[in-house]
């Protein structure tokens, strides 16, 4: 059997909504024309970043299975997942496209004990015999630096939120999937404890093969840990790359609005100049032309009027009519 | 307009239906009932004249045929939908030929004042009160009147009128008997006070169990609304008490009970039944318990389809103003 | 501040229009010239006089309308209303000739003649859609051929056939034709949908308020009342307002009158009677003393069994008088009733006219009554001491029997004696099982079912008693209580066992073919259909010839003629005999007044009329009324 | 511009005592901590979540109820010669002092606001219960300094849903702010906003704290924000404060070894080496540690870690730090 | 077990609606063990005030209160019973159904919910009770009380349901390989029950102030003993007028007594599996 070359493809992946106000109703896209790739057998983690209303969650949720695309085509190894019966999906996907949410406590039911799930993953699946899955769990848990001992017969409530995150990344590896989709998994966490989860996401990498796309809008863990990242805007991917690219030397003027944003626990790097805010989120997704344009630096009149294209330049993917002559 | 079709036309299409089921309902059940109207007004009428054989089968033809109950099921049915259109809810069979819209149109209005102002008032106290005691759940006044109230509400509503009556009318004769008002109607004080004091017995057992349900509701909204973070912000700020518990706690918790009194005013058609039955008031509760109990089709049917309009009207007025009572409401 | 303030004024507003209300009567009469009556239901057409159209007549027949003859249930006599003297009919009684009184007034002054009588006759003869006079306009043309005024005072009915019995169409029990004002109805268009509002009466009272929700009516008696029926017999004014009022149940009835804004009400509970003594010491009944209630309405109350239920049982007369001598009738009397009510072996209400007519001659006839318990052993059930025990029990009860046992508790009655029963049952087939409950002769357990309606006082009580007494005799017995609708409607379908209907097999009059005649064979309709279909009134489904022999025989005579009593007396033997219903008490009605503001109601020591207010011929009453100072 | 301390808490000691199910527990959340918050200064505060920076800044609001209880220790305030201790504030106080002198910025929740009034209106509550304006002088008041601020006047007539969530914390900072507060306590303001957002909200509060030269007490885990609002960081762990600096010693040269993890383990641009996240995780308060509550999660625990407290030690001028490491100058860290 | 031992102990509303519960099932129970057959009239003097012999007094049918409220109290409690279990059934059935299978389905059953929440009630139970009059047994009347107590249950399952979906955790355990029906009944159903709970008092408040409304129009099965019909008979013979307060004071008190205790055990339940509330149980966080 030959295996497909991607792993994950989104072909002008496009989600559509419909937003009521009082007595009013505006469709929006809240995935607007992404495309991008992951290939088979080479595990990277990518990155989807992009403040919140820009449209990532809705990405992971279409990639998850969980929302179905308004247009275009999501393929995971080159079956499209929209098209997955229920019974497929059970027995083939979900072995192979794990979740990690955001908020670990959210993620478990308050009133079950978390290592049910733990147990159910492996009695599911039929990862091992019965007898078998304490030792199995044991192990997961130890990848994630836990032990059984921590965890069984603990409320969720009982442990730390980076605890929890971890029995959370353990169930997620039960399976031993291919794909793991984490939605901001560590912007519940402190920021001391943020590290050890990203760490963790790059161990495995590395060491399972797993391909992790990792959604933040914290871009200083994600240029710590990805390989790839996207940023998105209102919908829209207006840069893709190496992360040492588009991170390092943001060329879209939104990355880099985002990239100054970061405060840095470094005296020597305060902000300088101000920046200018969006008023409404929901106007910018049916703004005409760019959707950066209003409170875009560079800002140009066609920007006010036309939808820039993506353009290649420095081995990177950018959606910006400043880009528009440079060579690829 | 995208809301029209997606929210207003489905709901007013949902109304519809709802109406057209609960009309076809009550066509349907009086009809299933083994008790026929034509046999009953004939045994009232020969229940104390001795009548000759011949006459009683006489009498019985005629009465079938002066009430309409010729024909099929199916014939009878699509007779009555015809009148229905025209607002034509036919005439009465006890009272024959008084057409129904007569005798609902004259009891109705004590009903709606009753039920409408007593409803009023239950809400509106529980709401206080019971946003009160949420606000100061430890005070002892809470405590007393919540445990006060949680008994009280189980009581079935029978139960509380009954008690009202015979203490205030016998054992305190200060109310009276029965009846809805003194003298002839009017704009004079004396009928006008006397349309209170008729109406107090009944208004007060109704209002008792009211409060007593709104208490209990508004009790635990007030206190989940209380530990929320802008009213603990408010109190950081030492506003008033006062200021808090109405512009603060009431407002919010206001709104599910909007809807909540919306539905119970839809729901007075039938609210009064218990309630006029014990106090003898003259509203349509008697009319429909009567009707019951001489199987008079047409005005059993009568009131339960004003009684359907008047529920769904209300929902959907409610459903549809909901936009504008809440400024937070979105539609998906 | 402003809040409590606003509290403050509502409390006190409130309270000022509470006291401001003189707790009472919805009308401004002053109470000295006005007379209450409890008005038996709500009416639901206010305002609608038009009594040849509507249904909703007692009291208001009473007060404003009048027909030719009234017959008195109490004193069984004739009175005379419009007519001056009795019906007079030729040899073959083909033709009725009724005289007028001369002296009647209408409430507007015109005089009342022969041409109201004819208007009225052929009126309702001829309009259709007068369901208040549905049954009169039936009669009426089945019986009457022409009416002819001979002179202003005089009136001759052509009949079809020959029938002794037209003029009780004009003879009151509980209502008879109301005379019509010629001078007002034909300028009216359409009789049947007018409401004739301020009705021209000839009755004494004219009514000139009521209420729009139905509750009361108020009358005011007329400057003229010395020209009309009432006024002139009893020759007394009567109150000048009466107001009819519903109150609703009993207990609001006895609230009302301790509250003095009731003078006279219906009839009660007998706890809520008890009541009224206890709060209201003017007030009294038929006695002022035990028993109190009025026992003279001329109807009986009986546990009648539907021969065609349970595969035909109870169409086995043994069964039936099994089921009889099961029933101990001093304790359903006394422990149920109260000891208030008259006991009577038979359909015949033990009245003191109808007593001398019936129960008195068929004493012996019954004492003499034998029945076979089987294998030829013959038993004597009647024991004529019941109305003694039933005086020895009211004497331990500290009552004083203020009386006759036998004019006070009715007459004798079935024995108590459960051991004839078992005989009887044994012989037919029956026995008992391992429980010592009865088994059908089939051998399955023989359950009985009872329908009663709860809101008939007498009749469910009686119910249950006769559920206790056979249980205890080891039957199963289910009494089912659901609403009078209810109950008609399986009476009329036949689906009961035993039902507890009232029935009189004999008129205040003495006459029983009105009554009987719905009993004929040719009316008998079988069990699961209507038994009115054909008109009769046999809902026990008693399908015996012998009957229709009996009302054939009455139809042919006068009905006031010594044959006439002769006939129904045997058929009242052979009715016995058979035990086709288990008669027990008659109607008692706890009919109480208060004799704070009026006096003169009729009572036991003065029953010159009955004191059925609401029957068409209680006008009697309400004019017999003086004031209590 | 920075003088005397406008705010002083000398040994506080706050427990939440509570008695639930029967069982009695005590959580020292806040235990034995004194910090001393000088006039005009933006101080910081760091730390884990539940470390008790929370519960020292509702003691040092003077707004805590049962079962939160100061078991020991004073909060001084002092405006202007005034004193009041905050831990004992009557309700007359608080109408006095609460906006007027000492304001609260809380954390970004969607529900600060009152969901079913106008902005304007809320505002109007705030002002007039401190200076009896009536509606229209709060507006006027409320329009200007919405202006002053930079914020459009257009939310003034909004409701609270139809404002972005960064528009929402911009707009309860200047209804904390509006009447001009000496002391203002924010309370993790920038937790849950995007970074765009999250920097405009700390434009804005710098904004404000320069203009009038409010004292600003600051919450938040993220040092990133103390670095560019702070001028002072005061680090908790597990209820102690165990080291306090200059925002520039502080970062720069942080000598406890749990404030030292704290920097390091954090990603920048620069480098993408491997970094670690400090093991283990932070106590429960009802049982801390002995010793030195850090010393569980601590490479470089000593024996007396263990069972003796170590005690705050000066450094140099203003650079204050707990750590028996640091009472022998050859040990100490980096 | 461990559960109900907790609650005795810690929540004082439940301990107080355990011990009421308690005590009306001892109540139950002794009707099997009652002297008289419940619709033996006449086996003690009648009218009697409450006594050492008679602890309710007597009735005016000769009948002993206090057996005849064990009686009362067994077959109210079972026509309420059915009744909820049957409302209840119904309307979680329909709720799940339209929660989870959605779509079609979900219009199609909102609004034949919708329409029935529309349709008066009491004038139908009513109308059916008059119809059925004398076939009315408590059993009928508790399947007839049922199925006219579900649309307002159903509806709001529903929406419960609709939002427990949306939850994270719904995701975790659609990941960790879960069928349907375990979400449903093992993590969904959790939340469900102190809800449903709640909603079962309502629901016993609904059929028991029901099956006494009818009992006082006379539609109920006069022949069984409920509350209903104490109540009805004792008016039946004028308790009140004639100051026969024990034969009306007993089925009354039994009504709020059985609501009242179903109530506290449901409030303690719902504080007690509140996870906020279990929280603060289980820690209480600094």
């Amino acid at each position: 059997m030959q295996q497909p070359k991607d792993l994950l493809s989104a072909e002008h992946l496009t989600k559509i909504f419909d937003i009521r106000q009082g007595f009013s109703s505006k469709a929006f896209h809240a995935v607007d024309d992404a495309n991008f790739q992951l290939v088979t057998g080479k595990p990277e983690i990518f990155s989807i970043a992009g403040e919140s209303g820009s449209g990532k969650s809705t990405l992971a949720k279409m990639i998850l299975g969980m929302e179905l695309p308004s247009l275009g085509q999501l393929t995971y190894k080159g079956k499209p997942i929209a098209n997955l019966s229920k019974k497929e999906k059970r027995s083939w996907f979900y072995s192979e496209v794990q979740p990690v949410f955001q908020d670990p406590f959210a993620a478990f039911s308050p009133l079950k004990r978390i290592d049910h799930y733990l147990f159910e993953t492996v009695a599911n699946y039929k990862v091992v015999r019965r007898s078998e899955a304490d030792k199995y769990i044991n192990g997961v848990l130890e990848e994630v630096g836990l032990s059984i001992a921590e965890v069984k017969g603990r409320y969720p409530n009982e442990l730390s939120g980076g605890q929890a995150q971890r029995v959370a990344i353990a169930r997620a590896l039960i399976t031993k999937p291919s794909l793991i989709v984490a939605d901001e998994p560590v912007s519940m966490l402190d920021a001391s404890l943020r590290m050890s989860i990203v760490n963790m996401f790059r161990k495995l990498k590395e060491e399972n093969g797993v391909t992790i796309i990792y959604i933040t809008h914290d871009l200083a863990t994600a240029y710590y840990s990805a390989d790839r990242i996207a940023v998105m805007l209102r919908g829209w991917i207006v840069e893709m790359g190496p992360v040492e690219k588009v991170l390092g030397n943001p060329m879209h003027p939104y990355t880099q609005n985002l990239k100054d944003s970061i405060p840095q626990a470094d005296p020597d790097k305060v902000w300088d100049k101000t920046t200018n805010l969006a008023e409404m989120e929901a106007d910018e997704y049916t703004r005409k032309g760019c959707r950066f344009a209003g409170r875009c630096p560079a800002v140009m009149d066609k920007c006010k009027t036309q939808e820039p294209p993506s353009f290649q330049h420095d081995g990177r993917a950018v959606k910006c009519f400043l880009y528009e002559d440079a060579v690829a | 307009m995208k809301l029209l079709r997606t929210f207003i036309l489905p709901r007013i299409v949902q109304y519809l239906i709802v109406i057209f089921v609960g009309i076809t309902l009550t066509f349907l059940i009086p009809r299933l009932s083994p008790i026929n109207p034509v046999d009953n007004a004939l045994g009232r009428l020969t229940a104390f004249q001795t009548m000759s054989p011949e006459a009683t089968v006489a009498l019985r033809e005629s009465l079938m045929d002066l009430y309409g109950l010729n024909g099929n099921l199916l014939q009878q049915y699509f007779s009555f939908w015809k009148r229905v259109v025209a607002f034509d809810l036919g005439p009465s069979f006890t009272v024959f030929p008084t057409p129904v819209t007569k005798l609902i149109g004259s009891s109705i209005g004590w009903t709606i004042g009753l039920l409408s102002l007593s409803i009023v008032i239950a809400w509106i106290l529980g709401l206080i009160l019971g946003t009160l005691a949420g606000f100061f759940p430890n005070s002892w006044w809470a405590r007393t009147m919540e445990n006060s109230l949680i008994v009280v509400y189980p009581i079935p509503y029978y139960i509380v009128a009954f008690v009202l009556l015979m203490l205030l009318t016998y054992y305190l004769p200060i109310f009276p008997l029965v009846g809805g008002s003194k003298g002839a109607p009017g704009f004079t004080w004396s009928y006008l006070s006397s349309l209170v004091y008729y109406g107090f017995l009944p208004a007060l057992s109704l209002i008792i169990g009211g409060v007593a349900f709104r208490f209990i509701i508004s009790k635990a909204l007030t206190s989940t609304e209380r530990s929320s973070d802008y009213v603990r912000f408010a109190e950081m700020a030492a506003l008033p008490k006062h200021k808090i518990l109405f512009s603060y706690l009431i407002r919010n918790t206001l709104l599910p009970q909007v809807t909540d009194l919306g539905l119970s005013l839809g729901l007075i058609f039938e609210g009064a039944l218990i309630t006029e039955a014990v106090y003898g008031y003259p509203g349509i509760g008697s009319l429909l318990l009567s009707a019951i109990n001489s199987a008079d089709y047409n005005v059993i049917m009568g009131i339960t389809l004003l009684s359907i309009f008047g529920i769904a009207t209300a929902s959907l007025l409610v459903d549809l103003s909901y936009p504008l009572i809440d400024p937070r409401v979105r539609y998906s | 501040m402003h809040k409590k303030l606003l509290a403050f004024l509502a409390v006190s507003i409130l309270t000022a229009l509470v006291w401001a209300q003189p707790s009472g009567l919805p009308v401004d009469v002053p109470r000295e010239e006005l007379f209450v009556a409890d008005q038996i239901y709500r009416y639901s057409n206010p305002g609608d006089y038009n009594l040849w159209m509507g249904g909703q007549t007692p009291h208001r027949h009473a007060l404003m309308m009048e027909t030719l003859w009234y017959r008195d249930q109490e004193t069984g006599e004739r009175l005379m209303g419009a007519a001056v003297s009795d019906p007079e009919y030729n040899d073959d009684f083909t033709t009725m000739t009724v005289h007028l009184r001369d002296n009647l007034l209408w409430s507007d002054g015109v005089p009342f003649s022969a041409d109201d009588l004819v208007y009225t006759v052929q009126k309702i003869n001829d309009t259709d859609g007068l369901t208040g006079s549905g049954g009169w306009k039936a009669q009426l043309n089945q019986y009457m051929d022409s009416v002819e005024k001979i002179d202003d005072t005089t009136v001759v009915f052509n009949l079809k056939e020959s029938n002794p019995r037209f003029h009780s169409l004009f003879e009151t029990r509980w209502n008879g034709v109301y005379m019509m004002p010629k001078h007002v109805i034909e300028n009216i268009d359409d009789l049947a949908t007018n409401i004739l509002e301020n009705p021209v009466v000839l009755g004494a009272y004219k009514p000139i308020q009521f209420d729009p929700t139905g509750y009361w009516e108020l009358y005011e008696r007329r400057d003229d009342w010395e020209n009309t029926p009432a006024g002139i017999i009893t020759g007394n004014p009567g109150p000048k307002y009466v107001m009819t009022i519903f109150y609703g149940d009993s207990a609001k009835k006895a609230i009302a009158m301790s509250r003095g804004e009731l003078d006279v009400y219906f009839d009660a509970d007998y706890e809520a009677f008890q009541t009224t003594l206890d709060t209201t010491p003017t007030a009294r009944s038929w006695y002022t003393e035990f028993p109190w209630a009025y026992p003279n309405e001329v109807s009986t109350r009986q546990l009648v069994f539907n021969q065609e239920s349970a595969d035909g049982l109870y169409a086995n007369k043994d069964v039936r008088w099994a089921l009889a001598l099961a029933i101990n009738i001093v304790e359903l009397q006394t422990d149920y009733i109260g000891g208030v009510a008259k006991v009577t072996p038979m359909p015949v209400p033990p009245t003191a006219s109808l007593t001398k007519l019936y129960l008195d001659p068929m004493e012996d006839w019954l004492q003499g009554l034998q029945i076979d318990l089987g294998n030829g052993e013959m038993y004597t059930p009647y024991d004529p001491t019941i109305p003694e025990q039933i005086a020895s029990w009211a004497e331990g009860q500290g009552y004083t029997v203020p009386g006759e046992p036998r004019d006070v508790f009715g007459t004798g009655w079935w024995k108590y004696d459960p051991e004839a029963a078992e005989k009887l049952l044994v012989n037919n087939g029956f026995s008992r099982g391992g429980d010592g409950k009865w088994l059908k002769p089939d051998g399955t357990a023989w359950k009985i079912q009872i329908i009663s309606p709860p809101d008939e006082n007498d009749a469910f009580r009686m119910a249950n008693a006769a559920a206790d007494m056979w249980s205890e005799f080891g039957i199963d017995v289910d009494l089912q209580g659901p609403e009078r609708s209810v109950v008609d409607q399986n009476r009329w379908v036949g689906q009961f066992e035993v039902s507890t209907p009232w029935y009189s097999f004999v008129q205040a009059s003495g006459d029983s073919w009105p009554e009987s005649r719905g009993w004929h064979p040719q009316y008998y309709i079988p069990n699961g259909e209507d038994f009115r279909s054909k008109g009769g009134t046999n809902e026990a489904r008693i399908n015996d010839p012998k009957i229709g022999e009996f009302i054939d025989a009455m139809a042919s005579v006068d009905p006031s003629s010594p044959e006439n009593i002769q006939i129904t007396q045997d058929f009242l033997k052979y009715f016995t005999e058979e035990m086709y219903f288990i008669t027990t008490i008659s109607f008692k009605k706890f009919v109480t007044w208060d004799e704070r503001y009026w006096t003169g109601f009729p009572t036991s020591e003065n029953p010159d009329y009955m004191p059925l207010y609401w029957f068409h011929g209680g006008k009697f009453a309400f004019q017999s009324l003086k004031p209590a100072q | 511009m920075q003088g005397d301390a406008i705010v002083e808490a000398k040994d506080l000691k706050a427990y939440y005592i509570t008695k639930a199910y029967g069982v009695e527990r005590t959580v020292k959340a806040v235990d034995d901590i004194s910090v001393s918050i000088k006039a005009g200064e933006v101080y910081g505060l760091a730390g884990e979540s539940g470390c008790g920076k929370s519960t020292l800044l509702k003691v040092l609001l003077g707004d805590f109820q049962p079962p939160l209880t100061v078991v020991e220790g004073s909060v001084a305030y002092d405006f202007e010669g005034q004193t009041k201790d905050a831990t004992k504030l009557s309700e007359q106080d608080k109408r006095d002092i609460r906006w007027n002198k000492v304001s609260y910025i809380p954390q970004g929740s969607m529900h600060v606001l009152n969901p079913v009034r106008r902005i304007q209106d809320t505002f109007h509550d705030f002002i007039t219960t401190h200076k009896g304006t009536s509606k229209s002088q709060s507006y006027d008041m409320t329009r200007k300094y919405l202006r002053d601020l930079g914020l459009p006047e257009k939310v003034m007539r909004s409701y609270p849903h139809q404002l972005s969530g960064g528009m929402r914390q911009r707009v309860t900072i200047a209804l904390a702010t509006i009447l001009w507060p000496k002391l203002i306590f924010a309370d993790e303001p920038t937790t849950a906003l995007d970074v765009v957002v999250q920097r405009g909200v700390i434009q804005l509060l710098k904004d404000i704290q320069q203009k009038e030269g409010s004292t600003v007490v600051l919450i938040t885990h993220d040092l990133g924000v103390h670095a560019n609002l702070a001028d002072r960081i005061g680090v908790l762990y597990a209820g102690k404060l165990v080291e306090e600096a200059p925002t520039r010693t502080i970062l720069k040269s942080p000598k406890h070894p749990y404030t030292q993890f704290l920097i390091n383990s954090l990603p920048t641009f620069e480098e993408r080496s491997a970094r670690e996240g400090i093991p283990g995780r932070p106590p429960a308060l009802d049982h801390p540690p002995s010793g030195c509550r850090f010393h569980p999660r601590c490479p470089m625990a000593i024996a007396k870690c263990s069972s003796i407290e170590p005690k705050m030690l000066e450094l140099s001028p203003g650079h204050r730090a707990a750590c028996h490491l640091l009472e022998e100058p050859n040990h100490a860290a980096a | 077990m461990k559960t109900v031992l907790g609650l005795f102990r810690y929540s004082p509303s439940f301990r107080l609606g355990a011990i009421i519960l308690f005590l009306v099932l001892v109540l139950l129970i002794l009707s099997f063990f009652s002297p008289y057959p419940p619709d033996k009239r006449r086996v003690v003097p009648r009218n009697e005030p409450p006594s050492l012999e008679y602890v309710m007094g007597t009735n005016s049918q000769g009948q002993d209160v206090f057996w005849m409220l064990t009686f009362a109290v067994r077959n109210s409690l079972l026509v309420a019973g059915l009744a909820v279990l049957i409302g209840r059934g119904i309307g979680v059935f329909l709720g799940l159904i339209s929660g989870y299978l959605g779509g079609t389905w979900d219009r199609v059953l909102s609004a034949i919910v919708d329409s029935f929440i529309v349709i008066p009630r009491l004038p139908l139970l009513i109308l059916i009770a008059a119809m059925v009059r004398g076939q009315m047994t408590i059993i009928g009347l508790g399947i007839l009380l049922g199925l006219l107590d579900w649309a307002f249950p159903s509806k709001r399952y529903r929406s419960q349901i609709l939002s427990l979906k949306e939850r994270d955790f719904t995701q975790t355990a659609i990941f960790s390989g879960m069928r349907t029906f375990k979400i449903v009944s093992q993590e969904h159903l959790p939340f469900i029950i102190p809800f449903l709970l709640a909603d079962i008092v309502s629901g016993f408040l609904f059929a028991i102030g029901m099956e006494v409304t009818l009992a006082i129009f006379g539609l109920a099965d006069m022949n069984s003993q409920t509350i209903g019909t104490m109540i009805y008979w004792g008016n039946y013979y004028q308790a009140l007028l004639t100051n026969k307060v024990w034969v009306l004071a007993a089925p009354i008190g039994a009504s709020i007594i059985v609501v009242v205790g179903f109530y506290l055990v449901s409030v303690g339940l719902t504080t007690y599996l509140d996870p906020r509330t279990r929280l603060a149980r289980l820690q209480v966080k600094g």
